[in-house]
């Protein structure tokens, strides 16, 4: 019977954050400022955008675009700290780069759905339907079912450790996605407007639209950013009562002196 | 109360695995079956838990345990069984006490308390650890304990003691005894001496009775 | 008030009403699912710790 | 038996459960279509409801296999075979956990599925009535199937087939409902009706099938 005595195989490696406790410290010194921050930023980013004046065309449904616009992006920065994290495991094999890319997955979703949603109501005035199947659209909802595919893999298989390689797999896999959803408005004619924001020659939003984008998908990331630490920690306490619970297991085994 | 079988067979893919077995056993009694792999042990056991029908012959069982509930005699026979077979009957991914309170439910007469169970077979600090985390030796163990929590008179035990260590075989050997002595009839196919007093045993290759021996 | 009579009033509301809703679960399901296993962790050390230094 | 109900439901939740993949099915089913029948959104509404039927069809049959087999693998269905209660309430039980941890997720589904189909509410209600009417009839007949495939090792695709026939007329009647709803003359209710009159007869005969069938599997 192999002894296993520590809580978690902690392997020397890189960074300060590799040790899980000195980890949840930091966690747990940041996270109020976090949170200050996340809801002063979105305080500001709310006012700016019912600030804004209303749109010619659209009238009041322009202001969808400030939930709509940053939830995408978090949608796809929170898959790409996913690749990153998946190639933490696969190349450095860094100990807290599954958990870190295990308790991204569900956020994503949350914010793909949240963009599919936001977008599908913006787009029944202009567009008259809730849904079109237009490759900026479908690329997305992909997305979704990629991030939902993982959820399912990671909780198939029981051993945290027996999940990381193959989870991290098919993320790099599905990162093939992103771009397609990036570049979807340029490469096919779609119904969904062309890029406004990161193009080549610079935004072509007005000021008075671009701040109030601006802050608010700044809100968003830092909401996602405190988020993630407290899935990660949760994720990490998972792990440890797992663990806790074996050794128990092992020392009742041990203990078995008559 | 006793245990009485009649001239039992049972085919198994078209080949008689044992034929013409009477046996008859009584309260505070136990049989202990052996004989090589393939003899039809199993096979034995599962046709009287009701899990095999016989070709021939019939299991019953005559009169009543004291205390027992007034419908005791109109349920099926197999419903006054505890079978531990091969496998645990325990699902992993459940804790060991939702397993055993699950099984508990199950059953109309509830025995002992989950953690007195527990105590019973040596594993009190294991309530909160999911199944799939214990060794196979205190997986058996708390298989055991299902035994404990709901009152059923009689045993039927095929190869109890797998995987348990030498403490936990005699542990195992006291239980029986106890259930013996609250008046209960144990049926086990088991190759290890379980030193309980008043046994019969049956040598199942050549299907034969060996009287009673120690 | 010309805000609430006009037409697209309900797209606005709902897709932000959905926005606050999901966000503020998300919040909740983290902060909850943290609260349950620390209590959790808490009561196994607890447990682990008694059951160590008992002799059996 | 609560207690049975409660027990499956709370381990389709645990790892390896696969609570999340009847639904994670259905949804890959209906954003498929639309990559084969074309972007056309009127088109896609007129099949809508069939689309979302056939794929809740699919989705219930998938986790069908798994419902005898993992308690016969570890042993716990030997010891519910000794249980005073009859098999065929012990099915019936199971049968219902499966339908609240599998169906019922389809039917909540349907109405965002609805919407990629571009379907009008009126018929994406009417197709989620005849959802929650029509599945549990799969998932009983189902269970026949699962009873009767339950010592084979790839008893998953030998299962959808056996029960397949006995599915068309859940499909039929559901389908033809869910158009009754939309267009007038075809009428909603008394399809709806034979719907329900079938899930209550599958009920009845896949518990007792299925019981029997376990009962005396000389396995």
């Amino acid at each position: 019977m192999s002894d296993i005595t520590s809580k978690i195989a902690v392997r020397p490696s890189l960074g300060a954050l590799a040790n899980p406790t000195r980890f949840l410290n930091l966690v747990r010194i940041l996270l109020p400022w976090l949170w200050v921050v996340t809801i002063a930023l979105f305080i500001a980013g709310l006012w700016l955008s019912f600030a804004a004046p209303e749109d010619y065309q659209q009238g009041r449904t322009v202001r969808i675009m400030f939930i709509h616009v940053p939830s995408v992006w978090v949608a796809m920065f929170a898959y790409m700290v996913m690749v990153s994290s998946a190639l933490g495991v696969l190349v450095w094999r860094h100990p807290l780069a599954d958990v870190a890319a295990r308790a991204a997955a569900p956020l994503g979703a949350a914010f793909t759905f949240l963009g599919l949603i936001t977008g599908s109501i913006w787009g029944k005035p202009m567009w008259g339907t809730w849904w079109v199947w237009d490759a900026r659209l479908t690329s997305f909802l992909v997305l979704l079912i990629i991030y939902l595919g993982l959820i399912a893999l990671w909780r198939a298989i029981e051993e945290p450790a027996a999940a990381a390689r193959p989870a991290a797999v098919f993320i790099l896999i599905g990162a093939i996605n992103v771009p397609i959803i990036k570049f979807s408005v340029d490469w096919w004619n779609t119904l969904h407007q062309p890029a406004s924001v990161f193009r080549a020659d610079g935004p072509t939003l007005s000021p008075e639209f671009l701040w109030p984008l601006m802050v608010m998908a700044l809100a968003y990331s830092m909401l996602f950013l405190t988020l993630h630490l407290m899935t990660m920690r949760n994720e990490i306490l998972r792990r440890r009562i797992r663990s806790l619970q074996i050794t128990t297991a092992r020392r009742a085994e041990r203990g078995q002196v008559e | 109360m006793h245990l009485v079988v009649t001239d039992l067979s049972a085919i198994r893919g078209g080949e008689v695995i044992f034929s013409g077995l009477s046996f008859r056993i009584n309260e505070g009694e136990a049989l202990i079956i052996t004989g090589h792999n393939g003899s039809g042990k199993s096979t034995l056991l599962r046709v009287i838990a009701g899990l095999l029908t016989p070709a021939t012959g019939e299991v019953c069982l005559n009169g009543k345990p004291e205390g027992a509930s007034p419908d005791f005699d109109d349920r099926k026979f197999y419903e006054h069984c505890h079978y531990l077979g091969h496998e645990n009957a325990m699902k992993p991914a459940l804790s060991v006490e939702e397993n055993l309170r699950f099984w508990r439910a199950m059953d109309d007469e509830p025995h002992l308390e989950i953690p007195e169970a527990l105590e019973m077979v040596g594993l009190p600090a294991l309530a909160h650890v999911p199944f799939g985390h214990l060794s196979t030796g205190q997986k058996r163990r708390i298989s055991i304990a299902r035994l404990l929590v709901s009152w059923r008179p009689v045993w039927l035990l095929d190869e109890p003691t797998a995987g348990l260590d030498t403490g936990s075989e005699r542990q195992f050997a006291e239980l029986m005894k106890i259930h013996l002595e609250d008046g209960g009839i144990i049926l086990a196919a088991t190759h290890i001496p379980l030193g309980l007093k008043n046994t019969q045993s049956l040598v199942m290759n050549t299907a034969t009775m060996v009287d009673e021996t120690q | 008030m010309s805000m609430f009579d006009d037409k697209y009033f309900a797209y606005v509301t709902s897709s932000y009403g959905i926005t606050l809703l999901v966000l503020a679960g998300m919040v909740l399901w983290a902060r909850a699912q943290f609260k349950s296993r620390t209590a959790k962790l808490d009561e196994m050390e607890k447990l682990g710790i008694t059951r160590r230094s008992q002799k059996r | 038996m609560i207690a049975l109900f409660l027990r499956d439901v709370r381990l389709s939740w645990r790892a390896g459960g696969g609570a999340l993949t009847g639904v994670m099915f259905f949804l890959a089913v209906v954003m498929v279509v639309p990559f084969g029948v074309g972007p056309d959104l009127n088109l896609l509404a007129r099949i809508g409801p069939a689309m979302l039927w056939l794929g809740a069809l699919l989705a219930s049959l998938l986790g069908l296999d798994r419902l005898f087999q993992a308690d016969r693998e570890d042993g716990s269905l030997d010891i519910l075979l000794m249980n005073g209660t009859p098999m065929a309430a012990i099915v019936f039980i199971k049968c219902a956990a499966h339908w609240v941890t599998t169906g019922l997720p389809l039917v909540i589904a349907a109405p965002l599925f609805g919407l990629f189909m571009n379907m009008p509410p009126l018929a994406i209600a009417a197709t989620m009535a005849t959802l929650v009417a029509g599945t549990p009839a799969i998932t009983f007949v189902g269970a026949v199937g699962a009873a009767v495939t339950v010592a084979l090792p790839r008893g998953g695709l030998l299962l959808a087939i056996l029960v397949l026939p006995w599915t068309i007329p859940v499909l039929i009647f559901g389908v033809s409902a869910a158009y009754g709803a939309v267009e007038d003359p075809a009428p909603f209710t008394e399809p709806f009706i034979v719907l329900v009159a079938i899930s209550l007869f599958f009920a009845v005969i896949g518990s007792l099938g299925a019981g029997a069938v376990l009962r005396h599997s000389d396995h």
